[in-house]
């Protein structure tokens, strides 16, 4: 029944047409939807000054692990990778292939100001800006963040994830997710 | 004999252990690693060109993104090199010249924290991780409350010091110092006696003196080495000869004894910083300067004269006069140096950075060659290297 | 005394029964791995002076479950070099015998069910040691295979450790348990447990500590946990053997890990601790057991350093399987005369 | 002290040595170049300075000769310090190495060649180290401009 409404609004987009808007779906959608944003889990990939403050809020005081947030090695097993520092132009295809490496869905977050866009190195080597390379999610300002500014950019993700739709069907293979 | 195949593995630039961006190729035979070659620059953001586009009060932020593990150690070492520069060496008035070394043993035991946590963690010890963060997370409220930052603190200017400390600061420094030695006496019982570790670390990464001076190490690592070298108290630099420290020297040349030295050194900071504590007399915290030191905040906001005096010193810069100096502090990781010239613009007109981890990184290969994988990462540990100092 | 229960005289009930202890038992052990990481996690929080997971709901209990069900919905990729087949299978090939080890454990007295005697236990073996034993040198060829199979270098040193790993304490381990059956006169795990019964002090954790001690460092390498966890050691070869794995296989290798520490805590008490004795019912004492031996196993973990291969190598032959042997005449000298 | 050890080397190499000069307590020596090598060795083995702290090239644009290096060096009995300087001309950039000398000069000179484009003669491995290994220019140049050869700078700012 989903499948023909949708199919008749033909507003909607293509890929919520395969499994519609209903009762059903929704709520798998929000099963799908909790699950993946109460277990992020980042890549351990740290770049410069901010990764020690992302190591920082790891570490005791702010404990990332409250969140269910699991610092993975391998980007096989990873869901968010976190863009902690400058990004060079000698540096952006190890990020790149790092990025094609992780399963989807991915997401990325940009964390302080060399990520987000340069910086303060407006030179030659730095790429001004992670979002020309990657689709960033959440960018975090701050030279470095504080942790609380990183936890609080966790928590800005995980809002943009409970308000995707389609993410059940995509999973089963059938449309794409459509962003929140 | 069948013939021996090498296999070539790519260690970083994104890897747990190589302490950010660094690259590491390895060639093993089996575990056992036939030749270790770095790559470096995956951090390179070309400070040391920027800041000859900065003035020289505006190139002093550059230097906290240096050795972002010691934001302090690099101001110090910045602020010095341009005072000499200026010639104003002789007029930092004397609360400064104390607060600077307090600071700078407190970035020191900072720095040291963070290495020991991630060695720690290289070698598979989790705990202490958590435990130095904790540790690290006090000088970090001390930080904020002195400078607004938690990293990357801008705290000394040329000339003396941004603000005078605030209040209560000296209790919580007299607090932490007298916290700290019982911390250090609980990491040495998480790892000194422990087996496992003595045997992932004496007589792993070995260097003799001779070759760690041929190869430039400085700094714990060459001391661990047997080499009685302490710039703070062989070439004293913002009157550290007024104070009494051991410097910590050891001879087994090994990861276990570079670990021993900087345990050691972090106690000998928190002494130095009780000494300090005591000589902390009010005064003046900017040198009697007016052309070279930027005037104080309250002045700025204030009065008319005082934002045009800031402004023209921000554009403009101060002149130092031609010539050239160079200047180095004992940083957390060696030996750091700042050689600035001067073509009597407001602009450095060269200044080069001496990064103690980029030239201790270079004994990594004949540290590494021979020994298994293993050793490679507790080698990594033990240089405490920073990839912004040395990618710079 | 009533009659066992057997394929013979009651076939549908025994069935039944089999089925429904092997569907309970089954359940319990995914209840306890999931919860083993949620325990973990928790117990090491609170050791390195942090919480754990607690944001996840009521005190962060749903985070295995949100852990689980993401890792189910993730993509799966089996990278294009790697060898097909073997990358599939290897997940699985760890973590059946893992399952089907428990299968020989008892769990309790026995009960009685319309008038037969049930045993608490799935299978009753007569050689239910050597099954143990065989069983838990299987799941070395998953690791192997994942390492192998995966097509990359840090994937196939950890699974090269892992095979060295395994072999040289397989040996060590069987060689204490053997301690343990010169003393029982048998290989069946129920006959083992019944020989413990009686006295806290008939336990052969008392008649035996170097056997025990052997084991349980054994088993600690056996299940690749700190100190012993080189094939997946994060600071040295990214994630070892499941480098290359991701989404449900990944969850896997996460259970296996999980589930072989289960098995060999279950092991440990049947073999030394005198199985389901103790003060409350059976099934209870034995659960008691396995979470003090689990309890110690994360406690290592968040004390311990890791050691280097070679040091590890070393201790497995020149030191475990001497004084393994060495029990072994000791105990063959004092059964004897 | 260190001028003592100037004209230990003054007598010894009388017709290398091209300027002193003494700047805020700290003597530099220039030299030339084709004599860096023996001077350099002789200041290890005669004069005790051991430690080679840095080493680096420095762009003079619109000067001749264009380039210098300048070599820090320490002594760590005594702790002297000591500068030796090498004028190096535009169209001949090139300097023995010193990492016979000193085996630290290796990774210096690497940097100095890939920043600054001056290539060491003998070197043992002379490839870029920072910059990506295409990477055209060398970016401590003065006529490089701050942001890269393909942008255009921000019109917007004060410096």
């Amino acid at each position: 029944m989903g499948v023909e409404k949708a199919e008749m609004l033909g507003s909607e987009a293509d890929n919520v047409r395969v499994l519609g808007n209903n009762v059903i779906t929704t709520s798998l959608d929000l099963l799908v939807n909790w699950s993946r944003s109460r277990s992020l889990w980042p890549m351990t990939f740290g770049l410069a000054c901010c990764a020690i403050e992302m190591m920082a809020t790891g570490a005791a005081r702010f404990d990332l692990d409250r969140l269910g947030v699991l610092f993975r090695a391998s980007p096989r097993q990873a869901d968010v990778i976190i863009i902690a520092g400058t990004v060079t132009h000698k540096m952006l295809p190890v990020i790149k292939t790092v990025y094609e490496q992780m399963p989807e869905p991915k997401y990325v977050i940009a964390m302080g100001a060399c990520a987000s866009s340069g910086g303060v190195f407006d030179t030659y080597s730095v790429l001004q800006g992670i979002d020309q390379a990657l689709p960033v999610d959440v960018y975090i300002p701050g030279c470095p963040p504080r942790p609380e500014g990183l936890l609080y950019g966790l928590l800005k993700l995980r809002e943009k994830i409970m308000r995707e739709r389609n993410t059940f069907g995509a999973a089963i293979g059938a449309g794409e997710v459509v962003p929140g | 004999m069948a013939k021996k195949e090498t296999m070539t593995i790519n260690m970083g630039p994104q890897h747990p252990s190589t302490h950010g961006v660094l690259q590491l190729v390895l060639e093993l035979d089996g575990e056992i690693v036939v030749d270790a070659v770095p790559h470096i620059g995956f951090l390179h953001r070309g400070v040391e060109k920027l800041a000859e586009n900065r003035t020289y009060h505006r190139a002093l932020p550059l230097t906290d993104r240096l050795d972002y593990l010691a934001p302090m150690s690099n101001n110090l070492g910045y602020v010095l090199a341009v005072e000499k520069l200026l010639g104003i060496t002789d007029k930092i008035p004397q609360r400064a010249k104390v607060v600077r070394v307090m600071m700078a043993e407190l970035t020191r035991i900072k720095s040291h924290l963070v290495w020991l946590a991630t060695h720690a963690l290289d070698i598979g010890a989790m705990t202490v991780f958590l435990y130095c963060f904790r540790e690290r997370e006090a000088i970090m409220d001390m930080y904020e409350k002195l400078s607004g930052a938690r990293m990357t603190s801008n705290y000394f200017r040329i000339g003396g010091l941004s603000q005078d400390l605030p209040e209560g600061f000296e209790d919580d420094v007299r607090a932490f110092i007298e916290a700290m030695p019982g911390h250090i006496e609980t990491y040495e019982g998480l790892l000194t006696g422990n087996k496992i570790w003595q045997k992932r670390t004496i007589g792993v990464a070995t260097i003799s003196a001779e070759d760690a001076i041929d190869i430039g190490l400085s700094g714990p690592a060459l001391r661990a080495s047997g080499v009685d070298w302490d710039l703070r108290r062989d070439n004293p630099y913002s009157g550290y000869e007024e104070y009494d420290f051991n410097v910590i020297v050891r001879d087994g040349c090994d990861t276990f004894d570079r670990y021993k030295v900087r345990l050691d050194e972090m106690r000998e900071s928190c002494k130095i910083i009780a000494q300090a504590l005591d000589k902390l007399e009010p005064g003046p915290i900017l040198a009697d300067a007016p052309d070279v030191c930027l005037p104080p905040k309250k002045d700025v906001v204030n009065s008319i004269e005082g934002l045009i005096h800031q402004f023209k010193l921000i554009t403009e810069g101060c002149k130092p006069e031609p010539g050239e100096v160079y200047q180095s502090v004992e940083a957390p990781k060696g030996e750091l140096g700042f050689y600035i010239i001067s073509d009597g613009s407001g602009n450095p007109f060269r200044m080069k950075i001496r990064p103690p981890s980029f030239v201790n990184l270079q004994a990594l290969p004949q540290m590494v060659r021979g020994r298994l994988l293993a050793d490679v990462i507790a080698a990594i540990g033990t240089l405490d290297i920073v990839l912004g100092e040395i990618d710079r | 005394m009533s009659e066992m229960l057997s394929l013979s005289n009651d076939p549908t009930l025994f069935i039944a029964v089999m089925l429904a202890k092997i569907l309970v038992v089954f359940i319990v052990v995914i209840l306890i791995v999931a919860y083993a990481t949620y325990a973990e996690r928790k117990i090491i929080g609170h050791m390195q002076t942090r919480l754990g997971p607690t944001m996840t709901g009521p005190l962060g209990l749903l985070q295995p479950i949100a852990d689980g069900l993401k890792l189910f919905f993730k993509e799966d990729i089996i990278p294009s070099q790697a060898s097909k087949l073997a990358f599939i299978l290897a997940p699985m090939m760890i973590l059946v015998p893992a399952f089907i080890t428990v299968a020989v454990i008892p769990f309790g007295d026995s009960i009685t069910v319309k008038g037969y005697t049930v045993p608490l236990q799935i299978s009753d073996l007569n050689i239910g040691v050597l099954y143990i034993l065989a069983m838990s040198g299987l799941g070395v060829y998953g690791i192997v295979l994942a390492g192998w199979s995966s097509n990359n270098k840090y994937s196939l040193l950890g699974g090269v450790r892992s095979a060295a790993q395994m072999i040289s304490y397989e040996l060590a381990a069987g060689l204490a348990i053997i301690s343990v059956f010169m003393l029982s006169g048998t290989l069946q795990l129920s006959d083992i447990v019944a020989a413990q019964s009686g006295s806290i002090l008939n336990w052969y954790i008392f008649s035996q500590p170097l056997a025990f001690c052997l084991f349980v460092i054994t088993s600690l390498a056996e299940v690749n946990r700190t100190p012993f966890d080189l094939p997946e050691a994060e600071t040295e070869l990214v994630s070892g053997f499941c480098t290359e794995y991701s989404s449900m296989k990944y969850a896997l290798f996460f259970m296996a890990e999980y589930a072989n520490m289960v098995v060999l805590s279950a092991i440990t008490a049947t073999l030394f601790l005198g199985g389901p004795a103790g003060p409350f019912p059976g099934p209870i004492n034995l659960l008691i057991k396995v979470f003090a031996f689990m309890f110690f196993f994360i406690w290592i973990r968040a004390t311990f350093p890791r050691v280097r291969y070679d040091q590890l190598m070393y201790l497995g032959w020149k030191v475990f399987l001497p004084l393994a042997l060495l029990n072994i005449v000791i105990t063959g000298a004092v059964v004897v005369f | 002290m260190s001028q003592a050890v100037v004209a230990k080397l003054k007598g010894a190499f009388a017709a290398s040595v091209l300027d002193v000069k003494e700047h805020r307590g700290e003597v530099t020596v220039t030299v030339k170049k084709e004599d860096i090598v023996p001077i350099c060795q002789f200041l290890k083995d005669e004069a005790g300075y051991n430690f080679l702290c840095d080493l680096c090239g420095v762009d003079y644009l619109g000067q001749q000769p264009r380039f210098m290096v300048v070599y820090n060096l320490y002594n760590i009995a005594t702790k002297e310090r000591l500068r030796v300087k090498v004028p190096v001309a535009e169209d001949d950039a090139c300097v023995d190495t010193v990492s016979t000398v000193w085996a630290t000069a290796n990774w210096h000179e690497r940097e100095c060649w890939d920043l600054m484009g001056i290539s060491f003669n003998n070197h043992p491995d002379l490839r870029r180290i920072l910059m990506p290994a295409d990477w055209e220019g060398h970016p401590l140049r003065k006529d490089y401009p701050l942001q890269g050869p393909d942008r255009e700078p921000y019109q917007g700012r004060l410096s």
